[in-house]
């Protein structure tokens, strides 16, 4: 039987390893899996890169992660949101690497690794400064930047509802980054509002089909 | 000399919206737009955090912390409207399917180059967004800005002095003082504020501009 | 106002001019835009280039127009099905052009058009005859090779449901290559079986934003 | 000799698809497999047209001409199933997200390389499907076909003489007459049918191979 539920967040995220690659999803805070970030920060792994699209917020998620001292590099589109100054300290202090990437570019790049996609052309970066040193190739006549796919030992990403599969649906926005994480990386760990019964999820609506997911916890929220 | 306020500016960029159009609002300035579009025009505006069809900011009590846009402020979705993840919300900008976008800036060049990423301050991260993904992809880019810094430099240079969003992609630029096309003959004015004479703009300009023989007084409502 | 509806098929094909790549969505006769093809074959265009993935069944629709000596090329990854016979004597009189793409890469190369990409590396066909030709690179020590996008003038698609937006959901398997397709083309033309008011599909299940759509007919079925 | 019936084959097959599985069956033979996979074990089966959760046949009545499976053919939906686009299926495939292909097979070299999309008959279309990204995508390519030709040449060869549909991607065979494993010391026979010795296996086929210490006899219910 096909049993992805686990009993509490600790269990989650359990074998993530210091020195891992992890997708946070999430727009600002909206898609954050939260809980599942606290759980991490409390198993006391380090030295982590971390792709999300901004640096958190507050002083929760991956705000505190990188207070912690245990991110030692972020790629990320956007640092800066209206309350990142527990990322905004680390980088004055030198203490965290930021790699910048447009988020078109970031998001293609984690779809290319969940798709088997070894690099893509796009034009966006073109003759400027984040595409210093990347190879570059001229298509009808516009120049295009190769760029290599992002994969990640695990993803953590928040949805709706769940089943016992790992069937997943969202909610409105907070959707935005979810459904493409959960295709790059080797482990994929959801955090849900609610477990539903397998079935009773409709298979037309189903926005991240049960093959991308490893793992399901209920946080109620 | 009677200068557009920001909110006039946006009034203006939006009478230039067409009916059916799909548009992205850059942060800041331009999500002022959406207040103006023209009674009886349907315009869909997309979000790259995965919505079509956003509508105005919510009335109090209507909030919904999952439904943000861009700039990550509370919005409300229209009826038509669509959810979708994030790298569908970025294929439909960089594959062209969007008509416009309007997108503030730090500086545009008489070739249409645009800078709006970074003014490399070494005291803050620097931060991308979607911008070049949009300035490479949508079909129209205008620029909505200040004419000038609060210094007054001009922001419409000969070429940009800050890092390049994208090179040669703007078509239009909306200032507090004029509407100004970038075209193959140069920069073309096209509207200019009541008080202001065309060698007044031409001093607050660094690049060359040309007066359009059929040019037009700038105004807008108050707003 | 957005009213992307138009009265009848032949409409909706208006407009199509000869010598037209055009993509037909389906998988075999499944999804097939059987009453927009009709109206195409009707309107007497000819020498079109179409990507499809099958060549087309019975003596309807695609395989109509094969039949009719209207299409002068045909881009696909399985041409032969259970009653393939229009095309299977095109082919052997040389009437019809064949470029036969792996279905994954045919998906993808419509996707990348769709989605501005100006070109991606696969492993899919690397070492075999469908390779020949093309360039190729090794990356993290396996050989993939680099393919185009396949834009298109006009794609016809086939749903379920649609509003005078265009927002569009399909019936099971025959969603297939629908919203791909409506990804990769200048001018999208869907055929619904109903048109719904605007507002009445739950924007978190439309299947293919209103964006990607031009015209919509209501064919009944 | 007692060979096993193709039925039989694809029943051996299925017992070696773990419990929680994904899994592509290939057109042909390979579909076969669903029929006989052991009572317990819950699998999910993905078809290239998007869909995950594959069911059995449709009962009499239950038929729906939208819901096909990728050798068109009727086919149904199980509770915890799901409906995607072309792209996301092939996404699922060449992204390494299916723990198994069974695939069909003209032809299998020694060195796991793989021929089942073209006898080059020039006659007819040549189609290729999905055959290509599957053999490249999924974690592990099994091929499931007949030992030898109606004319009796071997299917297990040296190097394959049709076209390649993927090199040295095949990890296991299983054939009416035996189950091979491909590994980088060559082909290791693990199963023979009762009544066939190791040198008229090696007889039947172009390969070279060897016999595992711990071969054990093939043999299936009847089915």
């Amino acid at each position: 039987m096909i049993d992805k539920r686990v009993k509490d967040v600790a269990a989650a995220v359990a074998g993530i390893k210091d020195g891992a690659t992890l997708l946070f999803a999430g727009f600002g805070a909206v898609g954050e899996p939260v809980e599942l970030i606290q759980a991490l920060i409390d198993s006391g792994v380090r030295n982590l890169t971390v792709a999300c699209n901004n640096s958190g917020t507050g002083e929760v998620g991956l705000a505190k992660l990188i207070k912690e001292r245990r991110v030692r590099k972020i790629i990320c589109s956007f640092p800066r949101t209206s309350d990142s100054h527990c990322f905004e300290e680390a980088y004055a202090e030198g203490a965290i690497e930021l790699e910048l990437v447009p988020q078109g570019t970031l998001s293609e790049r984690m779809r290319a690794a969940g798709a088997g996609i070894g690099g893509f052309y796009t034009r966006t970066s073109a003759g400027t400064k984040l595409a210093r040193g990347k190879e570059t190739r001229v298509i009808d006549g516009k120049e295009y930047v190769l760029e290599s796919p992002l994969k990640a030992d695990a993803a953590l990403i928040k949805a709706l509802k769940a089943d016992r599969w790992g069937n997943l649906v969202y909610r409105k926005s907070a959707r935005n980054f979810n459904p493409v994480m959960a295709m790059a990386a080797d482990l994929v760990i959801a955090q849900v509002k609610e477990l539903v019964p397998l079935g009773s999820l409709d298979p037309e609506t189903i926005v991240t089909p049960s093959i991308f997911v490893d793992r399901i916890v209920e946080v109620g929220r | 000399m009677k200068q557009l306020s920001r909110r006039q500016i946006a009034w203006r960029a939006a009478q230039d919206i067409r009916d059916g159009a799909y548009v992205n609002l850059g942060i800041g300035l331009p999500t002022l737009v959406s207040d103006f579009i023209p009674k009886g025009r349907e315009v869909v505006l997309h979000s790259e955090n995965g919505i079509l069809g956003m509508g105005p900011a919510p009335e109090k009590g209507e909030e919904d912390p999952d439904l943000i846009n861009a700039g990550k402020g509370l919005t409300t979705l229209l009826p038509g409207g669509a959810f979708f993840h994030h790298n569908d919300a970025f294929l439909m900008i960089r594959g062209g399917h969007l008509d416009l976008a309007l997108l503030g800036a730090y500086e545009v060049s008489e070739e249409g180059d645009l800078a709006n990423w970074t003014v490399e301050d070494p005291n803050t991260p620097p931060g991308v967004g979607g911008a070049m993904d949009l300035a490479v992809g949508a079909r129209e880019i205008r620029v909505i800005l200040e004419h000038n810094t609060k210094e007054g430099a001009p922001r419409i240079r000969k070429r940009c002095h800050y890092p390049l969003t994208a090179a040669g992609v703007v078509k239009r630029i909306y200032t507090n003082l004029a509407v100004i096309d970038v075209t193959r003959d140069g920069l073309i004015t096209r509207e200019m504020v009541p008080g202001l004479d065309f060698a007044g703009l031409q001093e607050r300009t660094e690049a060359r501009l040309t007066l359009a023989n059929d040019w037009r007084v700038l105004e807008a409502p108050a707003a």
